[in-house]
């Protein structure tokens, strides 16, 4: 499962990179927010996937019972997720701006800030 | 006491961010507590700056969870100075923005903002976990991509755009990297990781680690070929705006670099540093190369930010020395540039913000005329410039200097040899833009020489002119400072250099005894 | 949305968005759910509330300016690591007590659920914040 | 006894589910696709649910299962009637068999939502759009100050 | 919290099949379209289906917690599909 | 409803005399409460209160008697030919219903299947509803109008 | 910090006193410059003559020295600056340093106070006082500095402080241009010269020159010598305006006057050459060295005065003169004998006094006539006749006659060329043309102008106010006297000079009369040769011309092509880099990701070996296809809102994977963020215009590559890191202590607000950044702001 997943993560990876390259700029985001969910399956793959019992103690235990998944690739990810919500609302509306200000989504056109 | 230390330069502009938004009724409020936070900041920076002087390394296990199991906070020499640098620049661009930050900013949360960025840069500078340094990033990130797109003009739009992709592209990766490290290692302290990452036997697997963070905080050092989203958008927010971020973000990516690529990834050297050397030569050409065919006063300078970030990697990637005497003193030098770039960097930026409120424009060919009607300026631009551009006796020429020796003691003259012509062109730039924006008459202005003293001197009387003054008047003492007092500064950097090539201090310092024997004894 | 049937579908789902959101907020440190998915929760109550009856109603049904909301949140998050400096203790170092009676039973409240009610209030101010602005476009 | 009574329900939700499936991909146009999705989705569901409700036969555990098909039961139609609602109302185009529409020619057939509702203006600007095409249904909101106004995708016919 | 597995496993594993076919016929509309609207439903149908899917799921590893995720999923896809509604019936005039 | 405010609160002061905070417990109060109020003449809308419970319950195996059936039917268009299917959109004629019938009504509508409501008309008075099969309007009209609306009626005023 | 001295440093305990008054002297200059514009605002037009007290109560100072020099006595001092990188301020007066103590410190008196009356009334004096001043110290700084650090230190600010005074008339373009020139060279060679300085420090172990001077052949046998001498003699020659780096001094002529006569012939230029006579003890006598300062001092020579006859601008002719007599200095330092020092040394000294002079004296015509061409100039004797006399007086020891000083000059340095034991004949030959050159520029620049018809002018000249006159006039009165007693007057200084130079004590004998020597000869030959030059100067001219196509090709041309060609590689450069194209950007920082990562694996590891964990159920494959499939509808979709519901797709269906691998909190906050982006996008696309295809198929089929390139390379990270594992992770921690110590059944969420609570902090910090920014965006708007 893990390489399948590992090939999906590089699937996502490729798409939302693509996404990013186009230039319409409302293509940019969702390029944007493809990566932010393989990333966090990156975390979420590579710290170890166990199967079905979440890191949960139960009620009156001290400590869970059987093998249970590793909380910590999950917590990481949780924050993940939020910082990438939070992000990418950002970018969203930036983007949005950034088409009324200029007048065009073609991002070819936003050049002058370079060069 | 430690544990108060630590924490307060995380635990002030945080608080300051939040009753400063609460406060977003009021404007003069806002000012007010924008003030008193930054200096409060300082003064606790100063605290802490002094105890780890006095103490040694300090660490603070957050919500007293051992490391490295809960998030560590932890102040050496090289962290604490910088956080002392962070808290002076705040207090310097706040009072900058008095002066020139106009209403509608300050009433949509400038002040606030900017503590955020302050809180960002101190946690990126004080962590000891690899996953909290990516929330640092974060914060770090947020706050600045809001503060370039504050205000909404069209340049600061297009610039923010690709700002904030590439960053969050390499924010990304950096989370990418963080997994695998965690899959690979099991652990996210830096110690922890030092610890167990240089027992491995799988060297190769450590590398290829390395390069994922290389890639990661190289985005945000800016460093050759990943800087593009620099000189795309440093030079279109307002001027504080632009010297905060050029004082101190990419300082962070290079803290970062010089963090990992020596408590951590220590171990293969001839191939990592090397890399990094190469790319300095790079960065430091490319930037001034960059800067040398630009027109702009802040898109030189921004450039220029590229430039001189090679120096500082540079002087980490000089590491590859086998001569410790060289070592130390590059990593020195690696430091003395960093501080006194935040200082010549922010304070050209601030000094850009005055010329445009003088004259209007940023572009050089609409500038001119500054030596005649502000002298006091120019001379404050000269001392700036000729600092950046490493003039001794000021501050730039003794990191020049520091990191020159070292590379030729490590017998590396090809990077010493760009690193000189680099300088020269530097120099090169700073001129253009004195020749241009200082000495050159301004272009509306007749040729009666008595006739260029009136419209500057009528503009120095502006509102808010006193405010934006200071801080650059403090900021060029600042440079002269560093470089007339070099011998303590110069101690301290060696102390720092010292302390952060011995990376066993750092980890007792963060571990417990008994954990560290007990993962020595342990890895395979 | 000006559709009768939204609209008091509305009326029906907010309180129980509202409480189911309180639960998980509640009983996140024990079981799944917590501050974010909570505040989740609660924030995507308001905005069926800003779809169905206007972004203004919506704004209404907090009652407090979302801005103030948000820095709410954070002082609560921060604060909630004060009395452990006050103790000289590390910061943000949980502090437990008993909260009950013996008929009754215990039940533990800390200063984790202090924090995790300002990630929860944070959480809803920057949701809100977010889709209202966007909304009132 | 309570697992044979769960394991039917699984079944039938299980049946249910594939059919809601099927249709959603069989059925020739939008409104039969909904008819199709809401019904065969929700009750497949349902069906699961109260299954694992009776499979649980824990207070807490099946308390909840019932509120999530309490929960079903109270959004999914009103999702399925305002979906269907705007499609019809921008003019989706019914099935070429369709033997009957009563809204077509109904006066009523004006939405009868403002176009600025999200700006919580009330729904006194009910607009009338020319009853006889369905292709060409509202016409373009005014949105004041925008730059451009909104429109659909144009290099995509289907995205109506 | 946790109890044994009482139901075939063969039996839960053809729901989740069905369920899953359910799931894929909703993707291939929602690639198809046409309209808006037909990709709407057919993301509301593959979030409902999810919802059983957790259901099942949390029967099959005994797991009666998911269901708090599935009540989250419940509560929260109907926002979605509103949202989209919202546009459809506002922002897509020919 | 009074009443049923008198069945909680005798729910509760079962749980309170038999010393047993739980669910079930509650459960039980609350059925043994409603028996006793069979016994109470003296509570107001007693009667009320027993004939809308009768309705509701009522009520409930009717909808999902619909349910079913229409689930089959459903199942048995999805399954059939296409050309098997007669589909139209339908204008139901409204009694002057409040917000809340409105949606309870809609929501049946929807839910059993063949049908759809589409669209609710500004004066309240028609419900447009999708139908999968129209052989005679009229009829369809009066069967929407005679079970789901007069039930609907019946248990809530 | 305060004057002591440092550790390592000896200091006799005889110049202790002495000491304090060398740095004493750098810091009373550097305070005199720092004061002089407020000075300039209160005395006005005395500041000139007020000012120059101090340089000459520094030239008296020093002059009485003299004495304990000449007997081989040195005085040091040292003052700290930064001892832990041998960075001091230590000074020392030899005879060297103290020759050129005295040329700045009296020329400069000079020149101060005829600048306050050459430029009187200017509005920027002050400044024009300070930069000067500035200079004065730094120079003076230079020659009395003993730490190699001090020594750069100093070079570098008389650099930047010259770039200030050629650039003084900053607003015309030729100026800032020369001074933008003068500022490149001269620094280039600069930062040549601190690796060089660098690079002795660290060969020889010390970064005192007096230190190192002692310690022998330790250089010259070191395995750095070659480069350490290239470095010095790249910072001197560019200093010195040596060939082929010496057009900047001619153009640097844009400067006033003052500046000219004070920088550019008798004090900074020699800085290059004072550096090399420095050097000598240490680097000297070495084939290379010898070789190295002979051929090139010697082409600057001829070269310049070549050139000097090629102009009849008077400020050029005497500018190429200078670079003529800067060759002689380093040929005579290149030839190293003892009589070759001598003769350094006195030309050294004779240069300075007469070209000081001409300077001075150019600068009044110019000032009062307002013409500069020599060509135009002629008859003025009767109308300016003090300055006349003046002039032809430094023009006569310029042409090399007796019995002025520039003749004993002239002469010592025809017999070191004669005893060269290298390449004397051509050495010889070289002197004697460049004598003979010199003389005609002498009759041009400093004769011509007084004598013969008179030539009208653009403004009507006569004498100008004493201060003017008396800086040219006190020169010429050292030359002659110089000239009459040169063994009693300037022996001693010479001696010390020469015994600097050579690194040991010499005995000095300098006679106006040698006797009929052969030296005498050639000087004969050389004016001879000279006057005829003079006269038939058109013709010289005229092969000057003819020779002009070989000036495309010469240096300046060369600095010009680097300064185009710098401009051209940086905007190519910069045009190419930072293209403006967001898509280059990434693609950039794809491959270099990919690239780096892969290669590093591969060379510092190899082929990572992948085995297969865990079999997937069927509904784990079916997950997985079913997130592909949503990432790919993203892609191929042509309506944006296609895109947002099958991003929906994709986020749920990962949501569903957090399930299935037991992580319900993440699940729950996948589908409840999940939920709210589509909300967002939603209402935010409502705005936004419908996709467009912009890109041409070939592009979309690289981007199409780099994006399967990064992701295959996260592919192999994932794989990478989850068959690889140094130690058991630390989140077994979190699993046991989770309940019992932290209170909470929920890992997950005891991590996010216990374990790791300042994470979650920073978190809801950047959310709630993020919905001001947001806000922000959308409220406050340039159009908005205007319309209020
Ligand atoms: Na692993
Ligand atoms: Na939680």
């Amino acid at each position: 499962m893990e390489v399948l997943l590992a090939i999906v993560i590089g699937i996502l990876f490729a798409c939302g990179l693509y996404m990013m390259m186009r230039r319409s700029i409302v293509k940019l985001v969702i390029g944007l927010a493809l990566l932010g969910h393989a990333a966090n399956l990156v975390i979420f793959v590579a710290g170890g996937l166990r199967r079905g019992a979440p890191p949960l103690v139960p009620t009156g235990a001290d400590a869970p019972p059987e093998l249970v998944a590793d909380p910590l690739p999950q917590a990481l990810v949780l924050t993940a997720i939020v910082i990438s919500f939070g992000v990418v609302a950002f970018t969203l509306v930036l983007v949005k701006r950034t088409w009324q200000a200029v007048g065009n989504d073609d991002i070819d056109l936003m050049r002058a800030t370079d060069t | 006491m430690s544990s108060l230390a630590l924490i307060l330069p995380l635990l002030i502009p945080l608080a300051t961010a939040g009753v400063g938004i609460l406060a977003w009724r009021s404007r003069r409020l806002q000012r007010a507590i924008g003030l008193i936070g930054s200096v409060v900041l300082v003064i606790a920076s100063v605290w802490l700056f002094v105890l780890v002087r006095e103490e040694g390394i300090q660490s603070l296990q957050i919500a007293n969870w051992q490391a490295p199991f809960g998030i560590t906070l932890v102040g050496d020499l090289l962290s604490v100075a910088l956080v002392l640098a962070t808290a002076v620049m705040g207090v310097c661009v706040i009072v900058y923005s008095f002066g020139s930050v106009d209403r509608a900013r300050e009433s949509f949360f400038y002040y606030p903002l900017m503590h955020v960025l302050l809180m960002g840069i101190n946690g990126a500078f004080l962590t000891g976990d690899l996953f909290n340094l990516y929330v640092w990033f974060e914060v770090m990130l947020i706050s600045s991509f809001v503060l370039l797109a504050l205000g909404g003009e069209r340049a600061q739009l297009e610039g923010a755009l690709k700002y904030v992709t590439l960053n969050l592209a390499s924010s990304v990766i950096f989370l990418t990297g963080i997994g695998v490290v965690y899959g690979v290692a099991g652990t996210l302290n830096f110690a922890d990781l030092a610890l167990k990452l240089s027992a491995f036997e799988e060297q190769g697997i450590v590398t290829t680690l390395s390069m994922i963070l290389f890639i990661t905080f190289g985005v945000k050092a800016a460093i050759f070929p990943l800087f593009f989203w620099l000189p795309a958008s440093y030079h279109t927010p307002p001027a504080a705006v632009s010297a905060i971020f050029a004082g101190m973000l990419t300082k962070v990516g290079v803290y970062a670099l010089i963090r990992v690529f020596t408590l951590i990834f220590n171990q293969d050297i001839s191939y990592t540093h090397t890399l990094i050397l190469v790319v300095a030569g790079f960065t430091m050409v490319t930037g001034v190369l960059g800067a040398a065919a630009q027109h702009e006063f802040r898109r030189i300078l921004s450039f220029h930010i590229i430039s001189q970030i090679g120096y500082m990697i540079m002087g980490l990637g000089l590491m590859v020395s086998g001569n410790p005497a060289a070592v130390r003193l590059a990593i020195a030098g690696a430091f003395f540039y960093i501080i006194h770039n935040i200082v010549a960097k922010s304070n050209l930026f601030l000094i850009s913000g005055v010329a445009n409120k003088l004259r209007g424009s940023y572009e050089l060919s609409r500038l001119g005329g500054l030596y005649a009607s502000n002298p006091a300026l120019s001379l404050l631009f000269l001392i700036s410039a000729f600092a950046l551009a490493g003039v001794p006796p000021l501050s730039g020429f003794f990191g020049k200097l520091m990191l020159v020796r070292a590379g030729l003691e490590a017998e590396a003259y090809v990077i010493v040899a760009v690193a000189l012509g680099v300088g020269l062109l530097t120099l090169f730039s700073m001129t253009k833009i004195w020749a241009e924006a200082f000495w050159k008459p301004a272009p509306d202005e007749s040729d009666d020489e008595s006739a260029g003293e009136s419209p500057g001197k009528a503009a120095v009387r502006q509102p808010g002119m006193a405010l934006m003054m200071a801080p650059i008047i403090f900021l060029a003492v600042l440079a002269v400072a560093l470089g007339v007092f070099f011998e303590p500064v110069y101690n301290f950097s060696i102390d720092m250099a010292d302390q952060i090539l011995d990376p066993r201090a750092y980890i007792e310092a963060v571990l417990p005894p008994e954990y560290i024997e007990q993962v020595r004894g342990g890895v395979k | 949305m000006n559709s009768i049937i939204l609209q008091t579908a509305t009326r029906y789902l907010l309180p129980l968005l509202l409480l189911f959101s309180l639960f998980l907020l509640w009983r996140g440190h024990n079981e799944p759910g917590g501050g974010f998915v909570g505040g989740l929760v609660a924030a995507s109550a308001i905005a069926l509330q800003a779809i169905a009856f206007g972004p203004a109603r919506a704004r209404q049904a907090v009652r407090i300016d979302l801005r103030a909301l948000i820095a709410i949140g954070l002082i609560t998050a921060l604060v909630s690591g004060i009395p452990a400096l006050m103790r000289g203790d590390s910061y943000m170092q949980a502090y437990w007590m008993d909260l009950g009676h013996e008929s009754i039973g215990y039940i533990k409240v800390g200063t984790p659920l202090i924090f995790d009610i300002g990630v929860y209030l944070t959480v809803i101010g920057v949701a809100l914040l977010m889709i209202i602005t966007v909304a009132e476009e | 006894m309570k697992d044979i009574l769960a394991g039917s329900f699984f079944i039938l939700g299980g049946l249910f589910s594939l059919l809601a499936g099927l249709g959603i991909l069989r059925m020739p146009d939008s409104f039969t696709r909904m008819q199709a999705a809401t019904k065969a989705g929700t009750l497949g569901v349902g069906c699961l649910i109260l299954g694992v409700a009776i499979y649980f036969a824990d207070l807490g555990d099946s308390t909840r299962a019932l509120l999530v098909i309490g929960f079903l039961f109270l959004t999914a139609p009103v999702a399925a009637y305002i979906i269907a609602r705007a499609a019809y109302h921008i003019g989706v185009p019914l099935w070429s068999g369709t033997v009957i529409d009563e809204l077509k020619d109904s006066p009523d057939r004006g939405i009868g939502e403002d176009d600025q509702i999200m700006r919580g203006a009330g729904g006194a600007g009910a607009q009338k759009a020319s009853a006889s095409d369905h292709t060409t249904p509202n016409p373009e909101p005014a949105t004041g100050d925008e730059p451009r106004t909104p429109d659909h995708d144009p290099d995509d016919p289907t995205d109506r | 919290m946790t109890a044994d597995l009482t139901m075939p496993v063969v039996l839960l594993d053809a729901i989740i099949g069905m369920l899953a076919f359910g799931i894929a016929m909703s993707a291939i509309r929602l690639y198809l379209g046409p309209s808006l609207a037909d990709r709407v439903v057919a993301l509301d149908l593959i979030a409902t289906l999810s919802v059983g899917m957790i259901a099942i799921y949390s029967v099959k590893t005994s797991m009666p917690v998911l269901l708090l995720v599935a009540i989250v999923l419940a509560l929260i896809m109907f926002l979605g599909t509103i949202a989209f509604a919202l546009y459809i019936q506002k922002g897509a005039p020919p | 409803m009074s009443a049923f405010m008198w069945n909680i609160l005798l729910a509760f002061v079962w749980a309170v005399t038999t010393e047993l905070f739980t669910p079930t417990n509650f459960v039980i109060g609350f059925i043994i409460g409603y028996i006793v109020l069979w016994f109470a003449p003296s509570v107001e809308g007693r009667r009320a209160y027993f004939l809308k419970s009768w309705r509701l319950v009522t009520f409930l195996f009717f909808f999902i008697k619909e349910l079913v059936i229409a689930n089959v039917r459903m199942a048995y268009y999805t399954i059939s030919p296409l050309n098997r299917m007669k589909p139209g959109v339908i204008g139901i004629p409204l009694e002057d219903l409040t917000d809340s019938e409105l949606v309870v009504l809609s929501n049946l509508i929807t839910l059993t299947p063949g049908t759809l409501s589409v669209f609710l008309s500004q004066d309240r008075k028609t419900l447009y509803v999708h139908f999968m099969r129209v052989d005679d309007p009229d009829k369809l009209r009066s069967e929407i109008k005679g079970s789901f609306e007069r039930r609907l009626l019946e248990l809530t005023r | 910090m305060c004057a002591a001295n440092s550790p390592g440093i000896p200091l006799s305990d005889l110049a202790m006193d002495g000491a304090v008054g060398l740095i004493f002297s750098v810091f009373l200059l550097v305070a005199l410059s720092a004061l002089a514009p407020t000075v300039q605002r209160f005395v006005r037009g005395w500041t000139g003559l007020l000012l120059a007290l101090g340089p000459a109560s520094l030239f008296a100072w020093f002059a009485t020295q003299i004495p304990a020099v000449a007997r081989g006595e040195t005085l040091e001092a040292a003052l700290r600056w930064a001892p832990s990188i041998d960075i001091a301020l230590t000074m020392r007066l030899d005879g060297l340093a103290l020759l050129f103590a005295l040329l700045i410190c009296g020329i400069g008196a000079l020149i101060v106070a005829y600048a306050g009356a050459y430029l009187h009334g200017h509005h920027q004096i002050g400044r024009f006082y300070c930069f000067l001043i500035l200079f004065m110290a730094s120079m003076l700084g230079l020659v009395l500095a003993d730490n190699l650090i001090a020594i750069f230190v100093f070079w570098e600010l008389t650099s930047i402080s010259s770039y200030l005074l050629i650039g003084f008339d900053h607003r015309r373009t030729a100026a800032r241009k020369a001074a933008l020139q003068a500022l490149l060279v001269t620094g280039a060679g600069g930062l040549a010269l601190l690796a060089g300085l660098v690079l002795m420090g660290i060969a020889s172990g010390s970064w005192e020159l007096s230190e190192i001077l002692a310690s022998g052949d330790v250089l010259r046998e070191h395995a750095l010598y070659t480069p350490i001498l290239i470095l010095v003699l790249a910072g001197a020659f560019t200093k010195s305006a040596q060939f082929p780096f010496h057009f900047w001094l001619p153009n640097a002529m844009e400067a006033p006057t003052p500046v000219s006569a004070y920088l550019h012939s008798s004090t900074m230029v020699k800085a290059g050459v004072y550096i090399l006579a420095r050097m000598h003890p240490t680097l000297g006598g070495t084939d290379s060295w010898i070789w190295a300062l002979s051929i090139f001092g010697a082409v600057t020579m001829v070269l310049g005065a070549w050139l000097a006859l090629q102009n009849n601008q008077l400020k050029r002719v005497l500018a190429y003169s200078t670079v003529s007599s800067l060759g002689a200095m380093v040929m005579l330092l290149g030839i190293g004998t003892p009589l070759a020092a001598k003769a350094a040394i006195a030309f050294i000294l004779a240069h300075a006094l007469y070209k000081g002079a001409l300077f001075m004296v150019a600068g009044t015509i110019d000032h009062e006539t307002g013409e500069k061409n020599t060509e135009k100039l002629g008859g003025l004797v009767r109308l300016m006749p003090a300055t006349a006399a003046v002039s032809i007086i430094a023009a006569v020891s310029m042409a090399g006659l007796p019995p002025l000083f520039g003749f004993v000059g002239k002469e010592v340095l025809l017999e070191a060329t004669l005893e060269s034991p290298t390449f004397s004949t051509w050495l010889v030959a070289a002197s004697v043309a460049m004598a003979a050159l010199t003389v005609a520029a002498a009759i041009l620049v400093a004769v011509k102008p007084f004598i013969g018809a008179h030539l009208e002018t653009p403004k009507k000249a006569h004498d100008p106010p004493l201060a003017m006159q008396a800086g040219p006039a006190i020169l010429a009165l050292f030359t002659i006297a110089l000239g009459l007693a040169p063994q009693f007057l300037a022996g001693p200084i010479v001696g010390a000079g020469a015994s600097s130079v050579l690194g040991e004590q010499t005995e000095v004998k300098l006679a106006l009369w040698h006797g009929l020597t052969p030296a005498l000869g050639f000087s004969a030959l050389a004016v001879l040769l000279g006057v005829g030059l003079y006269f038939g100067r058109a013709g010289v001219r005229g092969v000057g011309a003819a020779l002009g196509p070989i000036d495309a090709v010469g240096p300046a041309r060369g600095y010009d092509a680097a300064m185009a060609s710098l401009n051209l590689i940086a905007s190519a450069q910069t045009r190419i880099l930072q293209s403006g194209y967001l898509r280059n950007y990434l693609i950039i920082l794809i491959i270099s990701t990919a690239g780096l990562v892969g290669f590093t694996l591969f060379a510092r590891h190899g082929v990572p070996e992948i085995r297969v964990q865990t079999i997937p159920n069927f509904y784990e494959v079916g997950l997985a296809i079913l997130v592909v499939v949503g990432a790919l509808i993203v892609v191929v979709s042509r309506s944006r809102l296609g895109a947002i519901a099958a991003l929906g797709l994709v986020g749920y269906s990962v949501g569903l994977i957090y399930v299935l691998y037991g992580a319900p909190d993440l699940a729950m906050t996948q589908f409840a963020i999940e939920t709210l982006t589509v909300i967002l996008f939603v209402l935010v696309f409502y705005h936004l215009p419908a996709f467009a295809t912009y890109s041409g198929k070939r592009e979309r089929l690289r981007d199409m590559l780099v994006a399967l390139i990064g992701g295959a390379m996260m592919t192999v990270l994932v794989l990478l890191a989850v068959e690889i594992q140094v130690d058991e992770p630390v989140s077994d921690y979190f699993i046991r202590n989770s309940a019992p110590k932290a209170y909470g059944h929920n890992i997950v969420n005891v991590i996010l607000v216990d374990f790791r609570v300042l994470d979650t902090l920073g978190e809801i910090l950047v959310l709630a950044v993020a919905a001001i920014g947001v806000h922000t965006l959308l409220r406050l708007r340039p159009d908005r702001r205007a319309r209020r």
